[in-house]
């Protein structure tokens, strides 16, 4: 692919076809070889922006207001570099989990290119619309996946995802129609001068109900109920590509226009974010505390952590903030598919959810225990991990304006976070009970959930590079 | 067959015609789309025996269109009158037209006539609901299979 | 004038069908009256001059949408009345 | 009381929107002008065919593989083989039987008309759904269960063929960036495609969808 | 007021009144409705805001054709996931998740 | 000419407003499937009489896609959702 | 002359659907108002199509929109059979008027 | 990168390497993990002495990384430090030793020497911190670290202990956390620097650095059990012996000890943190901490409990040294610092002997052990006495500085608190000498599990290491005046802290 712009939302697009009309088993190789293809892509893509600035593609060549333009600055060139290469992990893991009569297996693949298709699509449309589009396709996909493993559970599950994934998509495109109608337009470049502060009322509207809808995609409280069910009863990989990267991709298309062309209007609601994202990490913690099951705790951690996400809008007069939030992206992403990752190696071992169930496997699968313990170091935000670089930057942004209940908070949040975290590791360092059966487990799975979570922790070494590559902004 | 295929083929490219409003620039994919057609109308509804006489067919059209029109006034005279003057009900026929398309050509039509409306067609028995039982409905209905029956060249 | 009575009619009959698509007691009333809504809202996009998404609406609301929605009504009721 | 507040809201925000709706000026920009400027250049002289496939084309290939995922979906939930179709009344069979070619005609003449007038590849295929929908509604066409690899490439013919253009068309420095002379017969090209790929999809989402039950007429 | 306009006040209140009734309605075929409703809503206000001024502006209008595409894919997708469902669970009621 | 088309569009538009009415008022599920029979003829009429306003030809392309699958939720509604009335009256 | 005679055409039509509105207002049943429906609306529809036929640009647009009539008619014919017909199946008895009344 | 960046990050790896590799060994690879283990602990003595000799000669050794901008892992060796590394080092090689035949045949001793390796290389980050940030990565990485260890027997206790021991270090961490940032957030960063960075800052900001100072010193002070934040220490007893050992008397205490030397001399500056008014509160809770875990320990009957008490008390010393301004307090701290190591190390080495051999774990099981296992009772002895301050112990030559100090600040009060402290220590430690070796022995040992054969009272790998620190107790109250004493490396470091040299 010459451009590696279009290659990374054409390649996924490509093979995930390709998977369909070959089946589960050949699909697999066609889709690990397009996700290596891409992971490469991704970081062709990465140096190409961190030595020239932003890419860009007028895709038909008919350039902005009238064609669509893709465009990829340091933030995008990021989320793309994670994605793949997260992708990539969870592929391999996928390939191992999944046994051969598995019901969840038989679209997996397919489904999981169109849904990586569809955020390498977000990550670098530049237009309103567009947007909406890639929006609904991350969503579909993602509620595919997860009601493809059949049970009564999740497909609940699913539908009430569904719902809630429409309706925030539905608020989206209303504000985007409005947008238009005051405009004229919808590509994000031709907005960002038109846009002021004394812009008409309906632009604020429009504004708000776009906002409104990402948030309720990105299962900010308390817009998190689907969030629990769903990427707690799907099967371990989908919910690590759910967790990992779904949220986060409303979350960024949030970020991109607060920063962006609604910058202007954007100090007025700082705080609303903020407020809901404290009570995220405090309701999400505690319920993730009193979970029984494992994955759901997870998941519930999963709300507490984009918490954190949105305590950095009001801080954003200060550079620190937005790097705690790319950093809390990498960190979590990173952790929290390893966790998923980790957790499915023991439901497979040990046959159960619980975390009671722990007790006897842990001693078993040490690999896996190790996973969790530093992913868990991330969630928590332990030195030397990125999460801790997250939550530096969050306390230092929040100090450097005076919000110090911020920095309350994310500290916090983070003792919360070891609480549950280290509810699972006591648990495995328990006496285990005799006689527990513990299934043997294909190696790929353990190691692929460690490379993982020792990438969350090792990221924590390199914030410079990344916080220089997302430096460069269109 | 072979006519069936011609006939319909060119039933099919008049469509086109009128469809294109006349534009011959669409050929290409006019023709594709007749062949398409055809082919599923063969598919569909293979040729059976007895054939439209396409020379009847204008007289039946007039048969029809008065039939309809006189359905039609009717039935809007009724509904000027509200219901007092109704005397609906179920009557029963016994069908004289073969099976096959003409019946259920005759059982369709029956709808748009005066005073009927086909219920239930079991083998050679309707069942017809009509708005007034003491309108000649049976009698309408009997000139209507012999339209039909002269349009398919059956006897009735 | 008469233009705006027209739409204003249209307007009305739009909103009188999507509020009993919603409020309507019996579901598969409901669903009629949404495919109703379908119908209008083609005509309402023709009045918009825009044939082709009344083509579309009209295309999709009769022949797809209406049939998915009744075929769902229809399972679902059925297992519910087979209990 | 939740009933209440919702209502409320809902109330607030159409005033409020509405108002804001009424009073608002004309807009900035006005791409009406620039498609019609750039109108003779997109291959197809329909502006809202020419932006739905030339000019916006990104989003309708996106929008391609939004229906792909739904039926990937749907199929994902379907395990079911599909029931044998109870047979409608012959009356009803032979309307399907009479409409069907018309259907195919109508839905190839959407097609063409795409170009010039209003019509295009998803009115198209709609249509063609609509007549598949119909035949299997009076049982002349079996639900299908979970697809062969011909039913595979057929669903994905028309979204294999739009991309590997739009792949192609790279080297003309853009990704759909069509030479302005041949736009015309490769929007045909990839509408015909489309057409086929998303009657069958549009089809699919109610046949691998419908079981018939035991309802009759 | 031009019909654009009318028609876009019409859209605001049918999204309006999808909304609630995709926040308050329970039954899951009735919230589908509900999603469609907001859409239709969302459609009007993109063509008929744009077209204000009376003269038909053919970028709202692909657009809406898109999204329409889109809603038929969710509302398909929905239904097969109500279907699922109730074959499943036959007319149990749903067990609030643990989480 | 177009004058007289829209007046009588919008009469029709009237009918169908009121017959949806009525449809809607009727007692069994059969009254609410006539709104779809009404669509098949009054909707078309209606879209061809616009046309007639000088709306574009292209309605008339609408109509007739909506005459042709008119039939279908019709025979939906008959065919798969028409369940015995659950309760007399209603 | 022809636009007189489309005129009235269109006045016809418009008088037919509003007997077929009026029948369903009116009718007392189901299977009456089917009577209403596909007769009178489908000949206020035909009347309305002659009518614009007439002024039609060319003949195949006279033509087309003429096509549409058939169809809507065949349209008409299946659904109310099959409304009938299901209706009668599933037991629902025609109105009778009362015998005293007689 | 030259030798004097690679000498530090090569102390991290020599003990970081052997951790890993470790883990990844089966658990019946025995004959490789204690060849692992013991050339870990050999490599980095060799290191360190490399490091001490270059730095006597006025090599600086330093390495530093970026992790995000403005933010740097700093890493350097200066004499601080390298006190405390050498005590770790040379005190981690005895500890493995002992730990070698402590846990011969029990469960998980791949886990455990993994993270043994694990605290050792956070203890030697701890150590080498060129600032604060750094600091804190690896204060952290200890309590991670040390959680397995402390809840390594799995059971309901080991797990009670743990949680209390995390949640106590964590939520210290949090604390001290949020000292840093706003420390950095004030300064622009955090390096150790001689005189402090703090004292750059104007006036103004006296207020804040006051609360900064708080939460640092109280994050710090969870981990060297200042009172009241202590709680966990007693109930990290559960762990084995070893850990008990290395970790309580040297590692994690010493951690949050040696952080307060940091922070007071080399963030605030000793003069700077005076003229805030910072220091007599410090001395305050110093003192309190010394008297209250004095009488705490007088109560308790089980013995690694009593000791654990014991370095409550014992460890505040080493602040109590800080806190009293003027060389020679600082000097009387940081020896402490090492002496407070060695004794109370060969106390928990002994205490093991007894658990392991005998199945002793409380004072009053005690009696006669003495003639049973003479040697270890003899090594606890002597440290016992140096814990009171006995002459010729390293004990006594740390609280003649301090007492010294204390005239010298002015504080007489403080003379009094230490005297009280080391009639206590008396009061705790003599009845169990007394019991040890006067009363007659029981008929049968609790839960003897290694048999007396000869001469032998023990498994000679659980004996040697404590006769040997305690020998070394001698030795640094005997030598205390040599050039390669520990006090004379603290008098170094106080020369260089305190502008005008004593």
């Amino acid at each position: 692919m010459a451009d590696p712009l279009v290659g990374l939302v054409l390649l996924p697009l490509g093979w995930a076809t390709l998977a369909f009309v070959l089946g589960p088993g050949r699909g697999a190789w066609a889709a690990l070889a397009g996700i290596a293809a891409q992971a490469w892509l991704a970081w062709l893509l990465a140096a190409q922006v961190g030595a020239g600035g932003t890419a860009r593609h007028a895709v038909g060549g008919w350039g902005a207001p009238l064609g669509i333009d893709l465009a990829a600055d340091g933030l995008s060139a990021a989320l793309l570099l994670l994605t793949q290469w997260l992708a990539l992990g969870v592929a391999l893991y996928a390939r191992s989990y999944f046994a051969a009569g598995d019901p969840a297996r038989r679209y997996f693949w397919p489904l999981a290119g169109f849904l990586l298709a569809g955020l390498n699509a977000l990550f670098v449309a530049n237009d309103l619309f567009n947007l909406y589009v890639t929006l609904e396709l991350v969503g579909l996909a993602a509620v595919g996946l997860v009601a493809a493993a059949g049970g009564e559970r999740q497909i609940a599950a699913a539908l009430r995802y569904l719902f809630a994934a429409l309706a925030g998509s539905g608020l989206y495109l209303f504000g985007v129609a409005l947008v238009y109608g005051v405009y004229g337009t919808v590509s994000i470049a031709t907005l960002a001068p038109l846009i002021t502060p004394e812009a008409p009322r309906l632009v604020w509207i429009a504004g708000g109900l776009m906002a409104l809808g990402l948030v309720v995609k990105s299962a900010l409280f308390p817009f998190h109920f689907w969030l629990p069910p769903a990427h707690g009863g799907a099967p371990a990989p989908v919910s690590a590509l759910l967790s990992a990267l779904v949220v986060k991709a409303s979350f960024y298309l949030l970020l991109r226009l607060w920063l962006g062309p609604f910058a202007p209007l954007a100090p007025a609601a700082a705080w609303l974010p903020a407020l809901l994202g404290a009570a995220a990490i405090f309701w999400g913690s505690w319920r993730a505390i009193r979970a029984e099951r494992l994955k759901p705790l997870i998941a519930w951690s999963t709300v507490a952590q984009l918490g954190y996400l949105f305590l950095i809008f009001p801080l954003l007069a200060v550079p620190a903030a937005f790097g705690a939030g790319v950093m809390q992206v990498f960190a979590h992403a990173l952790a929290k598919a390893a966790l998923f990752a980790a957790a499915g190696v023991f439901i497979q071992a040990t046959g159960q959810d619980t975390v009671a169930g722990l007790a006897g496997a842990a001693a078993r699968l040490p690999v896996t225990l190790f996973a969790i313990g530093l992913a868990g170091m991330t969630l928590a935000g332990l030195p030397p991990s990125a999460g801790f670089l997250a939550k530096w930057q969050l306390i230092e942004a929040a100090l450097a304006l005076g919000h110090w209940p911020i920095a309350v908070v994310a500290l916090a949040g983070g003792l919360m976070a070891a609480v549950y975290v280290f509810r699972v590791l006591r648990q495995a360092f328990c006496l285990a009970p005799a006689g527990a059966p513990v299934a043997a487990v294909p190696r790929a799975l353990e190691w692929t959930a460690f490379a993982l979570a020792a990438a969350s922790v090792l990221l924590g070494f390199f914030g410079v590079d990344l916080m220089t590559l997302i430096e460069v902004r269109a | 067959m072979k006519r069936s295929l011609l006939l319909r083929g060119a039933a099919f490219a008049l469509l086109w015609w009128v469809l294109s409003e006349g534009r011959g620039d669409g050929w290409l994919l006019g023709s594709a789309a007749v062949i398409a057609a055809s082919w599923a109308s063969l598919k569909l509804a293979p040729p059976a025996p007895p054939h439209l006489r396409l020379t009847a067919l204008p007289g039946f059209l007039r048969f029809f269109l008065w039939q309809s029109l006189a359905g039609g006034v009717q039935v809007a005279a009724l509904a000027c009158r509200g219901r007092a003057a109704l005397r609906p009900g179920f009557v029963e026929l016994s069908l004289a037209l073969p099976p096959g398309a003409p019946r259920l050509f005759f059982a369709g039509i029956l709808g748009l006539m005066p005073g009927t409306l086909g219920v239930a067609l079991d083998d050679a028995r309707l069942r017809l609901h009509v708005l007034d039982t003491r309108l000649p409905a049976l009698a309408e209905a009997r000139a209507l299979e012999a339209a039909i029956g002269r349009l398919f060249g059956v006897a009735p | 004038m008469m233009v705006l009575v027209f739409d204003g009619l249209l307007a009305c009959a739009l909103l009188w069908s999507a509020w009993r698509a919603l409020a309507t007691p019996r579901l598969d009333r409901a669903i009629v009256f949404f495919i109703a809504f379908g119908l209008l809202m083609s005509l309402a996009w023709a009045r918009l001059s825009a044939p082709d998404i009344a083509l579309a609406e009209a295309a999709i609301g009769a022949g797809l949408t209406g049939a998915l929605l009744l075929d769902a009504y229809g399972a679902i009721s059925r297992r519910k009345g087979g209990k | 009381m939740k009933r209440l507040a919702v209502f409320c809201l809902a109330c607030a925000f159409v005033v409020l929107t509405g108002g804001a709706l009424i009073e608002l000026g004309p807009a900035a920009i006005d791409l009406r002008g620039q498609v019609a400027a750039q109108l003779a250049a997109s291959g197809v002289s329909h502006p809202v065919t020419a932006v739905l496939l030339n000019f916006r084309g990104y989003d309708t290939l996106l929008e391609v593989a939004v229906l792909l995922i739904a039926l990937l979906a749907i199929l994902a939930v379907t395990d079911k083989p599909p029931a044998a179709p109870v047979p409608a009344h012959p009356l009803l069979q032979a309307v399907a039987r009479g409409a069907t070619p018309a259907m195919i005609l109508v839905a190839v003449y959407l097609l063409w008309a795409g170009a010039h007038r209003p019509g295009g590849a998803f009115q198209a295929g709609a249509v063609l759904a609509a007549a598949a929908v119909l035949l299997h509604l009076v049982g002349l066409l079996p639900g299908w269960g979970a697809p062969g690899l011909r039913l595979r490439l057929g669903l994905t013919a028309g979204f294999a063929l739009f991309l590997a253009l739009a792949a192609a068309l790279l080297s003309q420095g853009a990704l759909l960036q069509y030479p302005p002379a041949a736009a015309g017969t490769l929007i045909l090209v990839i509408e015909a495609g489309l057409t086929v790929s998303l009657g069958l999809i549009l089809a699919g989402l109610f046949l691998f969808l419908s079981r018939d039950e035991g309802g009759e007429t | 007021m031009t019909s654009g306009l009318l028609f876009a006040l019409v859209g605001v209140a049918l999204f309006a009144l999808g909304l609630a009734g995709l926040v308050l309605i329970g039954d899951v075929l009735r919230r589908i409705l509900a999603f469609n409703l907001m859409g239709s809503g969302a459609f009007l206000v993109l063509v008929g805001l744009a077209q204000r001024n009376g003269v038909p502006d053919a970028v709202p209008q692909a657009m809406v054709l898109t999204g329409i595409v889109v809603a038929v894919a969710a509302t398909a997708l929905a239904l097969a996931l109500a279907r699922r469902l109730d074959a499943q669970r036959e007319g149990a009621l749903p067990e609030d998740e643990d989480g | 000419m177009t004058t007289l088309a829209f007046l009588v569009a919008l009469f029709l538009l009237a009918n169908l407003v009121v017959a949806l009415i009525a449809a809607a008022r009727g007692p069994t599920s059969a009254d609410r499937m006539l709104m779809a029979l009404l669509f098949g003829t009054t909707g078309t009429g209606i879209l061809v009489l616009l046309s007639a306003t000088g709306m574009g030809t292209a309605l008339v392309d609408v109509a007739l896609v909506l005459a042709l699958l008119a039939a279908i939720s019709g025979i939906a509604f008959a065919k798969r959702a028409w369940q015995a009335e659950e309760n007399g009256h209603d | 002359m022809i636009e007189w005679l489309s005129m009235g055409l269109l006045l016809v039509g418009a008088g037919f659907f509003f007997a077929g509105t009026l029948g369903l207002l009116r009718f007392p049943d189901v299977y009456s108002r089917l009577h209403a429906l596909a007769k009178a609306d489908n000949l206020g529809l035909g009347c309305v199509l002659a009518g614009l036929a007439l002024t039609a640009d060319s003949l195949a647009a006279a033509l087309k929109l003429l096509l549409i009539w058939p169809l809507a008619l065949a349209a008409s014919a299946a659904v109310s059979f099959a409304i009938a017909r299901r209706a009668q199946a599933l037991g629902i008895a025609p109105w009778r008027r009362e015998e005293r009344q007689e | 990168m030259s030798m004097h960046a690679w000498l530090p990050l090569a102390v991290l790896a020599s003990s970081l390497v052997p951790g890993l590799v470790i883990f990844a060994l089966p658990e019946s690879w025995i004959g490789l993990r204690t060849a692992l283990n013991l050339l870990g602990a050999l490599v980095k003595l060799v290191l360190v002495g490399l490091l001490l000799a270059g730095v006597a000669a006025g090599e600086q050794y330093g390495f530093r990384h970026a992790v995000l901008p403005g933010l740097e892992l700093a890493f350097k060796a200066d004499a601080l430090g390298l006190l405390f590394i050498s005590l770790s080092a040379v005190l981690w090689l005895f500890t493995t030793l002992y730990a070698i035949g402590y846990l011969e045949g029990a469960p998980h001793r791949s886990r455990f020497f993994g993270f043994f390796s694990l605290c050792v290389t956070a203890t030697m980050g701890i150590a080498m911190a060129g600032n604060l940030f750094t600091f804190f990565v690896f204060y952290e990485l200890l309590t991670l670290a040390t959680f397995p260890l402390v809840v390594h027997r799995g059971t309901p206790a080991a797990m009670h202990g743990g949680t209390v021991y995390l949640a106590y270090t964590l939520a210290g961490g949090a604390v001290l956390l949020a000292g840093i940032v706003w420390l950095h957030h004030l300064v622009g960063h955090t390096e150790f620097a001689h005189g402090g960075i703090a004292a750059a800052l104007g006036p103004q900001y006296a207020g804040q650095l006051r609360i900064v100072f708080l939460l640092l010193i109280a994050g710090v002070g969870v981990k060297a059990a200042l009172v009241p934040l202590h709680g966990w220490l007693p109930r990290a007893m559960v762990a084995p012996a070893p850990v008990s050992a290395l970790l309580h008397a040297v590692a994690v205490v010493k951690a949050g000890a040696f952080g307060i030397v940091r922070i007071v001399y080399e963030v605030y500056g000793v003069e700077f943190a005076q003229s805030l008014g910072l220091l007599f509160p410090l001395a305050v809770a110093a003192a309190v901490t010394i008297v209250w875990g004095s009488l705490r320990a007088l109560f308790q009957d089980d013995l690694k409990k009593r000791l654990a008490f014991s370095t409550v008390s014992q460890v505040a010393y080493i602040a109590l040294g800080v806190a009293l301004f003027g060389p020679i307090g600082t000097i009387g701290g940081l020896v402490h610092l090492v002496h407070q190591g060695i004794m109370k190390i060969t106390l928990f080495f002994c205490a093991g002997n007894y658990a392991e051999t005998l199945g002793l774990h409380k004072v009053s099981e005690l009696s006669g052990v003495g003639r049973r296992m003479p040697a270890t009772t003899l090594a606890f002895s002597i440290a016992a006495l140096g814990m009171m301050g006995a002459p010729l112990t390293a004990g006594a030559v740390s609280k003649a500085w301090l007492i010294e100090g204390a005239r010298a600040a002015e504080m007489e009060w403080v003379i009094g608190v230490l005297w009280t402290s080391s009639l206590l220590n008396a009061a705790y430690f003599l009845p169990i000498l007394w019991r040890a070796w006067f009363r007659p022995p029981p008929a049968a040992w609790p839960d003897e599990h290694i048999p007396a054969r000869g001469r032998r009272e023990t498994a000679w790998l659980l004996l040697v290491p404590p006769l040997v620190t305690a020998a070394a107790v001698v030795v640094a109250g005997v030598f205390a005046a040599a050039d390669w004493s520990p006090l004379a490396w603290a008098k170094l470091i106080a020369a260089r802290e305190y502008v005008t040299p004593q």
